[in-house]
């Protein structure tokens, strides 16, 4: 394409902004409205029903836990990852970006423990409301970190030549691919208490 | 800047065409295209097409509402036995041409129309741009609705057909009903995606790729409409888009995030969990579906905005009070949802905020038709095509939008809820309003789009019967309704006393209905015919006052040889002390004084 | 007025309210409408191009605008505190007392409508979904239960005392319907797992209505007004009003606890 | 293109002491994160260990929205469509509860 589409790149002086950041946040308002939704949901479902089942009991906290500060922790990875990006240390970029991938895949394992063993117990969806919404918010929850593990996947890897093509740009990019994967872990840290613990 | 002259810059603009479309194979340039005149081009042939089969839908249902029982004839056999057996409709197949009539309509038509064909070809020029911020989301977002229209369609030709839960698919009813109704889902949430990517691009766009000069309060007031309407898909849809997967669960994984204990169906128990909320999704549909019909209206209103300005040949009467409106229409549209649920066992206090907000938000409504209105005060009016159609939408809407009013008070709801005064009510806004107003639009930027106008003629052949006719369909709507005829009957009320009295009306309607579409042939001929046949058009093909009007017509990739610059306000028609009657936004001439805006 | 709009007939005590509010909001609308179509008209014949050349740049200077609109404010907040409100408030907060009243159980299914009464004793017998046979308990009423021996259950057939409170509970045994008593201004949903209770004042006896009709086949009808599958244009009921004796004499023949079922003609 | 405004450089200059921010942040949500596993165990009654588990998640998010997301240095037009994101989320989250609660009927 021959023409360029403005601001992109640099900031737009009057905004403040460049167009891949607002972009990215206006993507997380709508995201920020799909978990709000299904909040709503579960809270409406739980008001109704007076015999509601402890997530305590039915889920794995232990588990959960480990899958709280896996996903934690790979949140700072990725934000050292991009620190490393701002200054230039690709290697660093590399090892930062890599172990963020990494630790998306861990709770993807553990996840996929954690579901077969209630498969392997009897526990469906379909079992009860409860179990409905365990099933469907941690799926699409998982559905988004493997979203995100996918972005981050092609940065780590065959999206890193533009580091030394156009480092400034590829910076921006890695810091929405990171909004995007602070994101997860935000909503995570919600889901966490209010599926296993409350 | 230099001056901007429409021919110089044609040439030159034809020069870096040629430079820069070389290289594009046919299906880079018309098919999987990123330029965002293309993809508006094809959203706006899709949805067209798609209003089209939406009206179609309708026609074949207004048979069996003017006739209940009696087959078809000659085309009837063709539906298949287990649709109308000897050409007689059966029941299912009416509910799932009543639901899909209304998922077409709204989804699939009116707003690719409105926001995806309106929005992409216009905006960007509007806005002085070279394209829309995300060319590449934009492409995704069209195949995005595109997929979503074909699982639409697929969904006729599975067992049990389409979905027949209504377009508003209430469970536990959307949960009995047979497969068509997932493959409705899963096309909503394809639709949703498109929407969201959609909107995110748009209110990048706005913000972001402004020309010089352009600020925010020198927007024309189709982008005002357009910023705010993004907004509400951003902010709205995913609520449907988490019902979705609810009901999607409920569906395939035996869920019952919609389903109560205790559901007897056809004196079976069923075979569920139960402990959900059937009233759950109707809360996060409305969520959505509200704040949607806005999004139905408010392009609509943006232009007609246009429209009456150019052809009034004066500035809009209150721009600011406008566009204030739009925001507050914009913010108060998410906390009404539930006016649509007022006879779901509401206490006092609910239905007491739901009801004055509704109330509140008709008065920017009223404000929006009162500055509308009085633009054309003072006004030069010239009878174009796009204003017959623009100047048609305003007491039209008026009807629609009053009749609101009723509905939104609770007491009267009682009476009117889910009876054809609703039916009446929202097309009166939805039909002859914004497809009028889409119809103005197709009128008015058709000469941008192509570089030739389209008949004035066949345009008034359009305009007269259609307008005539769309009155014909939907004022007995709303005598059945005051007779408290039910919406949604497979016959018409012929089988319930009180509808006895207004049944001949039925017939009125339908052949209102057929008549209209006898009249869109005109409008068809037109579209086409002008094609190749039209009278050319300069590049400001009405002497009009806004940015796309500086782009060569068509425009070609990269919109503007020299990029635009903006000086005024964007409707400065009939300058006092100024030669001509209009003194364009991209227009450097100082000779004028700067005029105050009212 | 009434009759101008179109309005059915009436024959509830709240009913007149609803209607009368319906028709203030009505002329307010027309109000609007013909003020604004007025003006509307007229401007497009004073400012068409032929007779105004030159447009005004600054257009009309007027405060009116602001006026009228301010004018619809006051309108709508009046309907809305005045009539509206209190009027809803009337309906969902201040039932009658229960011994006052007619208190009898509805629910909808593909495509009917179980009316269940208590009976003599006052006391609703216990129902479970796993007991309901469609053809001879449609609302799975337990039969061993004391309480239950004199309920009387009709499938699409409502029979009430004139001027005595009616108090309905509203519920669905499948998908959601809408109870709607056209004549009577009544209109509810009906939500599986829900109990929605009503209430209302049949004004006019079934016979009193057949003679200012002049039509003897005329009956107060059951509608069901939401979508609620196939077989929704025909879910159909009867709601007979009988004078306080007749009612009476009605109910002690049926405490028999037989099931009437599909008895549409029942009373003709 | 390609080049940084003065934002980025700014930004640029900062990243050491970002770093340092990063490591207090995932620190504190470590430790957030057992008190909330803890205080659960403590059998509390449904209401208070609902306020108190919601609000520790409040804190842990609002960290990692704040430093991890910047936001707390964003410029005025992200955290205005925030805001405004903010308030429909509220609206979709406590509209159909608090109808539920006025709910007429047993
Ligand atoms: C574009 C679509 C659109 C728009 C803009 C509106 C606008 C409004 N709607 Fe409508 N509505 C629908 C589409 C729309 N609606 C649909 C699709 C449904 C049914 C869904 C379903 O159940 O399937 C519905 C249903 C619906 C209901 C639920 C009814 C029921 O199911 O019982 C209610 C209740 O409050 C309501 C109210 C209103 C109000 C108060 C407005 C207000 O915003 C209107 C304000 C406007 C005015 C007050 C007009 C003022 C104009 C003038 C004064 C100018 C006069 C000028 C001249 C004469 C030239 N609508
Ligand atoms: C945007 C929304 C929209 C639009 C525009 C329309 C338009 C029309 N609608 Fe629709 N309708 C709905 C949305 C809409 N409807 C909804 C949501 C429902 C409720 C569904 C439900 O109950 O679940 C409904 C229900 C509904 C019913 C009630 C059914 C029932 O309750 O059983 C009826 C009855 O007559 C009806 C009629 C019509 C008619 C005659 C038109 C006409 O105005 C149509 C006119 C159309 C045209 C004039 C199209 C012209 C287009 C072209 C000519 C294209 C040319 C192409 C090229 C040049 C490429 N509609
Ligand atoms: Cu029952 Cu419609
Ligand atoms: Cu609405």
């Amino acid at each position: 394409m021959s023409e360029v589409i403005p601001y992109t790149v640099e900031t737009r002086p009057d905004t403040g902004v460049n167009n891949v950041k607002l972009g990215i946040w206006l993507f997380l308002s709508s995201e920020v409205m799909l978990f709000g939704s299904l909040f709503a949901g579960y809270i409406l479902l739980r008001v109704g029903n007076p015999q509601w089942g402890h997530g305590q009991s039915e889920l794995s906290v232990p588990m959960a836990t480990l899958n709280t500060a896996v996903l934690i922790t790979s949140s700072v990875t990725m934000v050292l990852a991009w620190a490393a990006c701002m200054e230039r240390n690709f290697s660093r970029f590399r090892l930062f970006m890599a172990s963020t991938v990494a630790l998306g895949g861990v709770f993807m394992v553990i996840k996929y423990i954690e579901y077969s063993a209630k498969f392997h117990h009897g526990f469906f969806p379909s079992t009860s409301t409860f179990m409905a919404i365990y099933f469907t918010f941690t799926g699409l929850h998982a559905l988004h970190v493997l979203a995100g593990m996918v972005v981050n996947g092609y940065f780590w890897l065959p999206g890193a030549k533009m580091f030394h093509s156009e480092p400034q740009r590829f910076a921006n990019r890695v810091e929405t691919a990171g909004l995007f994967w602070h994101f997860v872990d935000l909503v995570w840290i919600f889901l966490f208490p209010v599926l296993y613990l409350l | 800047m230099t001056s901007i002259h429409p021919e110089t810059q044609h040439a030159e603009a034809a020069l870096d065409h040629s430079k820069t479309h070389h290289q594009l194979g046919f299906w880079r340039k018309y098919v999987f295209s990123i330029d965002h005149k293309v993809i508006g081009i094809q959203y706006a042939i899709t949805g067209l097409l798609f209003l089209f089969f939406g009206f179609c839908l309708m026609m074949l249902m207004r048979w069996q509402l003017a006739f209940p029982g009696r087959a078809l004839p000659v085309i009837g056999k063709l539906f298949g036995e287990s649709n109308m057996p000897g050409g007689i409709m059966l029941p299912e197949f009416y509910n799932q041409l009543g639901a899909m009539h209304g998922t077409i309509m709204v989804f699939l038509g009116v707003v690719p129309l409105g926001v995806g064909g309106f929005g992409n070809f216009v905006v960007p020029l509007q806005l002085g741009a070279p394209d829309m911020a995300f060319p590449r989301l934009n492409m995704a977002s069209y195949w995005a609705y595109f997929l979503g229209g074909v699982t639409m369609l697929v969904s006729f030709f599975v067992p049990g057909g389409a979905a027949q839960a209504g377009w508003t698919s209430y469970p536990p009813l959307a949960n009995l009903v047979p497969t068509g109704q997932t493959l409705w889902i899963l096309g909503m949430l394809l639709l949703i995606t498109s929407s969201l990517l959609g909107s995110v691009n748009f209110i990048t766009t706005i913000i972001q790729l402004r020309a010089p000069g352009m600020s925010f309060w020198r927007l024309p007031f189709f982008v005002w409409a357009q910023f705010v309407t993004a907004f509400l898909l951003l902010l709205a849809f995913p609520a449907l888009q988490a019902a979705g997967v609810m009901q999607l669960m409920d569906r395939v994984a035996g869920t019952s995030f919609f389903m109560p204990e205790g559901l007897v169906v056809s004196g079976q128990v069923a075979q569920i969990s139960g402990g959900g909320s059937p009233l759950l999704w109707q809360h996060l549909f409305w969520f959505l579906a509200h704040p949607e019909v806005y999004v139905l209206i408010l392009p609509a209103m943006g232009i007609v905005a246009e429209v009456i300005a150019n052809n009034t040949r004066k500035p809009l009467w209150g721009y600011r009070p406008l566009v204030f409106s739009v925001m507050a229409i914009g913010v108060l549209s998410f906390v009404v949802w539930a006016h649509h649920m007022f006879l779901t066992g509401m206490g006092t206090a609910m239905s007491a905020f739901f009801q004055t907000t509704t109330m509140i938000i008709s008065i920017p409504s009223v404000i929006i038709l009162t500055c509308l209105l009085l633009s054309l005060w003072g006004g030069s009016i010239r009878f174009t095509t796009p204003m017959l159609f623009a100047l048609a939408f305003l007491p039209m809407f008026a009807i629609g939008g009053l009749t609101g009013l009723p509905l939104g008070l609770a007491t009267a709801d009682i009476h009117l809820h889910d009876t054809y005064y609703v039916i009446g009510h929202f097309h009166y806004i939805v039909a002859p309003g914004s497809l009028f107003a889409l119809f103005a639009g197709v009128y008015y930027w058709y000469p941008k789009a192509t570089g030739r106008y389209m008949s004035s003629k066949l345009g008034h052949l359009h305009f007269w019967p259609t307008f005539l006719f769309m009155n014909g369909v939907f004022t007995p709507m709303l005598i059945q309704g005051m007779q408290g005829v039910q919406r949604r009957l497979f016959d018409g009320g012929e089988t319930y006393y009180h509808a006895q009295d207004v049944l001949w009306l039925n017939e009125v309607m339908s052949w209102s209905a057929w008549g209209m579409a006898l009249f869109q042939i005109p409008f068809i001929v037109n579209f086409f015919w002008s094609l190749k046949r039209g009278a050319v058009a300069p590049a400001n093909a009405w002497d009009a006052t806004t940015l796309e009007w500086a782009a060569p017509s068509p425009p070609p990739h990269g919109n503007f040889a020299t990029p635009p610059r903006v000086y005024r306000g964007p409707y400065e028609y009939s300058v006092p002390q100024h030669e001509k009657d209009f003194l364009a936004q991209f227009d450097p001439d100082t000779g004028a004084p700067a005029p105050v805006t009212v | 007025m009434r009759q101008l709009l179109g309005l059915p007939e009436l024959a509830s005590a709240h009913g007149g309210e609803i209607d009368q509010m319906i028709v203030w909001v009505h002329l307010l609308m027309a109000l609007m409408f013909v003020g604004w179509g007025v003006l509307f008209v007229y401007m497009l014949l004073r400012f068409r191009r032929k007779r105004h050349p030159v447009a005004s740049y600054t257009g009309v200077r007027t405060r009116a605008s602001s006026y009228t609109e301010w004018s619809v404010v006051v309108a709508e907040a009046v309907l809305l505190a005045g009539f509206s409100i209190p009027l809803w408030s009337e309906r969902v907060d201040d039932f009658p007392p229960e011994d006052e009243s007619v208190i009898v159980r509805v629910s909808g299914e593909q495509f009917a409508w179980n009316v269940h009464y208590a009976g003599s004793d006052g006391v609703f017998g216990r129902t479970s979904p796993a007991l309901v046979d469609p053809a001879s308990n449609p609302v799975g009423l337990d039969r061993s239960d004391p309480a239950a021996a004199d309920d009387v259950t009709t499938v699409n057939q409502l029979h009430l005392p004139v001027d005595r409170p009616a108090i309905i509970h509203l519920s669905s045994k499948d998908v959601i319907h809408s109870f709607m008593l056209n004549e009577l201004r009544v209109k509810q949903d009906a939500i599986p797992g829900l109990d929605i209770p009503l209430w209302f004042v049949p004004t006019v006896t079934t016979a009193e209505m057949r003679r200012r009709l002049g039509d003897e086949q005329f009956n107060y009808e059951i509608a069901c007004a939401q979508l609620c599958g196939i077989g929704h244009y025909r879910m159909r009921g009867f709601l007979t009003v009988h004078p306080q004796q007749e009612f009476d004499a009605w109910l002690a023949a049926e405490s028999t606890a037989a099931t009437e079922v599909g008895g549409d003609d029942f009373w003709n | 293109m390609g080049t940084g405004s003065d934002l980025d450089l700014h930004e640029h200059i900062d990243v050491k002491k970002h770093v340092r921010t990063y490591i207090v942040v995932f620190v504190s949500l470590m430790a957030l994160t057992l008190i909330t596993v803890a205080v659960s165990y403590l059998d509390l009654s449904t209401g208070p260990a609902v306020a108190l588990a919601l609000l520790i998640a409040s804190i842990k998010g609002s960290l990692v929205a704040c430093y991890f997301m910047h936001l707390i240095s964003e410029r005025k037009l992200i955290l205005v469509t925030m805001g405004f994101t903010m308030l429909a989320f509220f609206a979709v989250l406590l509209g159909p509860l608090l109808t539920e609660i006025n709910e007429v009927g047993p």
